[in-house]
């Protein structure tokens, strides 16, 4: 694995910024976790925990208009993007505030006021979509970049190979970043693949491949930033391959996720949380305090707060909804 | 006669087929290790090992395209679909390859695949995975189309899908996997594709339906035998081939038919059912069929949405009291 | 008004829009250089040039996909399929991206995406090659779906399916590429969406019938008038939405109905119509409504077995003759 | 391109035995071609004629309880493999004595008789039944092993991707034989493919990946050899790229194929026939006498002319075939 060291001096704002971005989706998703014990989330849920320096790192690799599209599992990409986390919570209550209305839940979250291009719940099938959203920005003139996030388990499907293939052919500004968590539900990598580093599939299509630690923002950052600048200047996509790990179960319905690795390797690698590796980073570079920790954790509580308060408030979406967005008049 | 759940029907089903056919090894995502996403092939790996129960990658057409291979060479594949919105993705390969095989082959290559697992609405999955997905298959000659409403027909029905020297799509139901029921021992237990069952005898009015439309419906029947109707259900257990003579005996009985689908109702089964019945029964009929469907939309999040998007009792009631007014 | 073929009259949409919008672009395998395997697209690589005229490798899924994306941010792209046969490898971008997507995002992503090209029976292509494809797509919320029958229909058609904000699947027919008929050269020539045609006015019997079967229709009913059966012919021309009100007016009038389907019968288009008549018009109706459809079988290569899986002449012949008695 | 020394010796039998194949091939293509002018063959008809030193080569690599599986562009394998060039023909034609009965025609060549697994028409369906009846074999306890032979314009279908990574994970004894003749319909290869060096594609997947020379017989049958020896000891697949051209247009109803390739291209390529190399190697060598080539020439003239005499003789299938085989019992 090819990794970065860090840039030498963290500045007290960026990493007030990406600590309170991480922290919120912790936050946020450990509340959703107990609105759906409540019975006020229904469907799938799939917590982002653990994996949330990939998220928040890419993005502040980003400009604002750039792209972004996720699986199923995007919560965190969606916050990370800058949606309002209030918005989300009501859509994953299935309240007429929601991003949609309550009509895509948590799968499905779309956030067109900050280019978010949508969780989705076929595996693979966003690939494509991403290559589409940077063939459109090419076609435009355009100068922006797609990030397009996905797991392990999307490798093996067709669609990896055909969107890599016409994103290299036609240089299509697109950062693929495989979200490495070394499992797809219960099936490990090396059951899945034939090529366990996922970033040399790059080589192939003569095209860039980096992996990158998935639990470092800072790594991600860099990483991604080098892949957005390729993209934004010679209109190249780049596969990267983010090593994390899932913290939780699959979904809220796998919640041990015990079955298929160990107590003893989740606890291993739980010793390597993004957050609290950032944070030891940041109080010992002396870019935020102990105190500013504690601003950044109360800040992030109350927001958590306030979209659960949100989305109760909500009321659920009127019945002629059903019928309406099927279509576009 | 033993009472177990759907899940365990199928589950029997699969260890008794297995243990009777060496052919016989089941392939798909989480079948082995984690013994299924949604636990029907529980145990399975342990009883009959790595060789006959195949974890894959997520590839759908790629390893249903395994499926149809082996088959060609003599195996008796049976395909678990994670849930069957993921089947959309091996369509090419059920459709093309699969079941056009003995065909073009003229006979030589016959494809003794089942491909199965979940179907049909489930609870707040939204528009991509919860879907009646039976619409993509039942049109295309030379697939076979099961759909088992009980722990019963799962069994039985199972046991012959996997006979069968054709490829059949099974789709069971997340909703009805925790259901209870009788279930025969005898591995020698088939229910013959391509038979209905009367599921409730009536004399006022057939009602159609399948799976949990089934229940929903019966549910509906008794309420209206307070009434004095006296509503006869018919399970069509296989959609292809249809048991046409069975929907038809019932409807020259009753004179009256509803027929209800979970699934979108624009060219769905109810409009095959539907103008079947009107072509075969015609000067039979008191009223014109009726269907109840699911609504033309995708399915959405929001739960009070998701139910109004498929057939509510209040709306089956409503149908079956129209048509007998 | 101009006389040309079918093929230059789609041709003509697709120039016309594509000056009217620079959005528009073309996509597809062999669209460019080749000039469309069946020239649909011939000379718009010159005149637009590689931007706008895109040609793919052999990836289904992935271009299709790249149309949904680049219609999520605005533009407006027509992917052709080489046939449709080989949609069904982009079915799930089609269904589960491209249909779904402005419902589950709540209206913020709509997808004014166009799949076109050249299905239904075609000479001798046998199994894989010659299938009707439309089954796949007309039972799907948030698609739409047309069959243009006419060189007139297939500009006014194509060019309403190019300014709709929706995803439309349109179907062309290889056998019609190369019928001439009148074609208006206005540019704003449009023909909304859902609005059927009545091809024929008569008062005995309505048939419904597109695409080559219209053609079969029209030439029975020519047959029929001398022995003083009078026919009325209803091309749908979209199937998704389907203009029921046109179909039921007809047939409030004539009292009889016959539905032709060149597709396998079971499940398909006809069985819709047939339901919703017999459900709408029931106490209208003299006689059954009448399928005569492909038969239950893949398509065959011998030309002697092709012409008996798609309805003759004489079938529909004795099929209208039956109602009419 | 790796190329390969030709076997330091030719036998006479074998190159009697490959050089017949090759002209029945030649000849019997010519005489479809013919008979497709004269409307006693309908539909699509892709002929194989410059390509043919591919199929032969290749199959004599094998053992005739091996399995072959192809593309619609499949006479040439087909015949290879053994069948009845009678059969087929009447297969063309339509007719009852077809190997099936008439109902497949030339894009859906099946024998069973001799293992030949078909030829399909979705581009790229049928590298999963090879995989799949590399998967039997070894589920069986059997040692044979599949060919699967491909066009350059199945590489970038999702399937192409999901096989080679299916294959290579559970190790199926499979051979995958690309023939790159340089063109999809229209479209020339670097238009279609981000890497054109298609054998580069197994390095990924950890699987041996080979280019050999596609107009010299022996040379396939060399290196085709080497990976079936792996497939049956190894159990592992083979990624062979055999780099070859076709002489006609993609199909019949694109004769000249003369839009998207120079003539003079065309004519070049002519100049390097498989059958006129091995002819010149064999009398070179001395294997083969100017008489031998006469007489084989000969024979296969015969051969061609009675498949024709059969197909015409043979009955159109009977109308109840229709519906025959739609199911088995
Ligand atoms: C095409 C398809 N097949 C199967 C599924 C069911 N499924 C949902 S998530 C998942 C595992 C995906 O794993 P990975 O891509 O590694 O993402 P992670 O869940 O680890 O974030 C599976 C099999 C699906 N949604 N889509
Ligand atoms: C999935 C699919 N898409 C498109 C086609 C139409 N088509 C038939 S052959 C062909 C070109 C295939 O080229 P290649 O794989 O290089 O084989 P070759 O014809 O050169 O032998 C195309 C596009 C098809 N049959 N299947
Ligand atoms: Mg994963
Ligand atoms: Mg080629």
């Amino acid at each position: 694995m090819k990794t970065v060291a860090p840039s030498a001096r963290l500045d007290s704002e960026l990493a007030r910024r990406l600590l309170t971005q991480m922290q919120l989706i912790r936050r946020f998703e450990e509340k959703a976790a107990e609105m759906y014990a409540m019975g006020k989330i229904g469907g799938f849920l799939h917590l982002y925990i653990g994996q949330e320096a990939v998220a928040v790192g890419a993005t502040a690799a980003c400009r604002s208009d750039d792209y972004s599209v996720s699986s199923y599992r995007e919560h965190g990409h969606c916050l990370a993007k800058g949606s309002d986390p209030r918005r989300i919570m009501a859509e994953l209550f299935g309240r007429m505030d929601g991003l949609s209305k309550g009509k895509g839940g948590s799968m499905h979250l779309f956030d067109k006021g900050v280019n978010f291009l949508g969780g989705h719940g076929i595996v693979g099938a966003h690939l494509p979509l991403a290559a589409g959203a940077g063939f459109a920005i090419k076609y435009q003139g355009g100068d922006q970049v797609v990030l397009c996030y996905f797991g392990d388990g999307a490798v093996p499907e067709g669609e990896f190979h055909e969107s890599l293939n016409l994103c290299a052919l036609w240089k299509l500004p697109v950062v693929y970043i495989c979200e490495n968590n070394r499992y797809a539900m219960g099936t490990a990598i090396h059951r899945a693949l034939a090529q366990t580093e996922i970033w040399r599939f790059a080589e192939t299509y003569g095209i860039k491949g980096e992996a990158v630690d998935g639990m470092d923002v800072l790594a991600i950052r860099d990483c991604v930033g080098r892949a957005v600048e390729r993209a934004r200047r010679e209109k190249v996509p780049t596969l990267i391959e983010a090593r994390t790990y899932r913290f939780r179960g699959h979904s809220m319905r796998d919640p041990a996720g015990a079955i298929y690795r160990t107590k003893e390797e989740v606890e291993r690698e739980k010793q390597r949380d993004p957050i609290v590796l950032f944070s030891e980073r940041c109080l010992k570079d002396g870019a935020l305090t102990e105190a500013d920790l504690k601003l950044i954790e109360k800040a992030v509580a109350d927001q958590v707060d306030e979209a659960v308060a949100f989305a109760e408030a909500s009321p659920e979406p009127p019945p002629e909804e059903l019928f309406t967005d099927v279509y576009k008049d | 006669m033993a009472v177990m759940t759907y899940r365990e029907a199928l589950n029997l089903a699969l260890r008794e087929e297995m243990r009777r056919d060496p052919r016989v090894f089941v392939m798909g995502e989480e079948v082995g290790l984690y013994d299924g996403a949604y636990k029907v092939t529980q145990g399975l790996l342990k009883e009959f090992g790595e060789k006959r129960i195949v974890d894959t990658p997520i590839c759908e057409s790629g390893f249903t395209g395994i499926g149809v291979g082996a088959a060609m060479l003599g195996l008796r594949p049976v395909v678990e679909m994670m849930t069957f919105n993921f089947s959309i993705l091996a369509l090419d390969q059920i459709v093309n390859s699969a079941a056009k095989m003995c065909y073009m082959s003229g006979g030589q290559y016959n494809v003794p695949l089942v491909v199965r697992g979940p179907g049909g609405p489930a609870a707040q999955l939204a528009a991509q995975h919860s879907q009646s997905m039976e619409t993509y298959f039942y049109h295309v000659p030379g697939l076979k189309v099961v759909r088992p409403s009980t722990p019963g027909d799962a069994k039985g029905l199972l046991k012959s899908a996997i006979r069968d020297d054709n490829p059949v799509i099974f789709i069971e139901s997340e909703t009805l996997y925790a259901i209870k029921g009788e279930v025969p021992e005898d591995p020698e237990y088939l229910i013959p594709l391509g038979v209905a069952a009367v599921r409730r005898e009536g004399t006022d009015v057939t009602v159609i339906a399948y799976m949990g439309m089934l229940y929903r419906a019966l549910e509906v029947a008794e309420e209206l035998d307070k009434d004095g109707i006296s509503v006869e259900i018919v399970d069509p257990r296989t959609l292809r081939p249809m048991d046409t003579a069975t929907i038809l005996g019932s409807v020259r009985k009753t004179h009256r038919c509803v027929v209800i689908e979970a699934g979108a109702g624009f060219a769905g089964m109810g409009s095959e059912i539907a103008a079947t019945i009107q072509e075969e029964a015609f000067d039979d009929l008191d009223a014109p069929v009726a269907r109840v469907t699911g609504e033309n939309a995708p399915m959405p999040y929001a739960r009070n949405l998701e139910l109004l998007k498929t057939p509510s009792k209040a709306k089956i009631l409503a149908a079956i009291r129209r048509v007998c007014a």
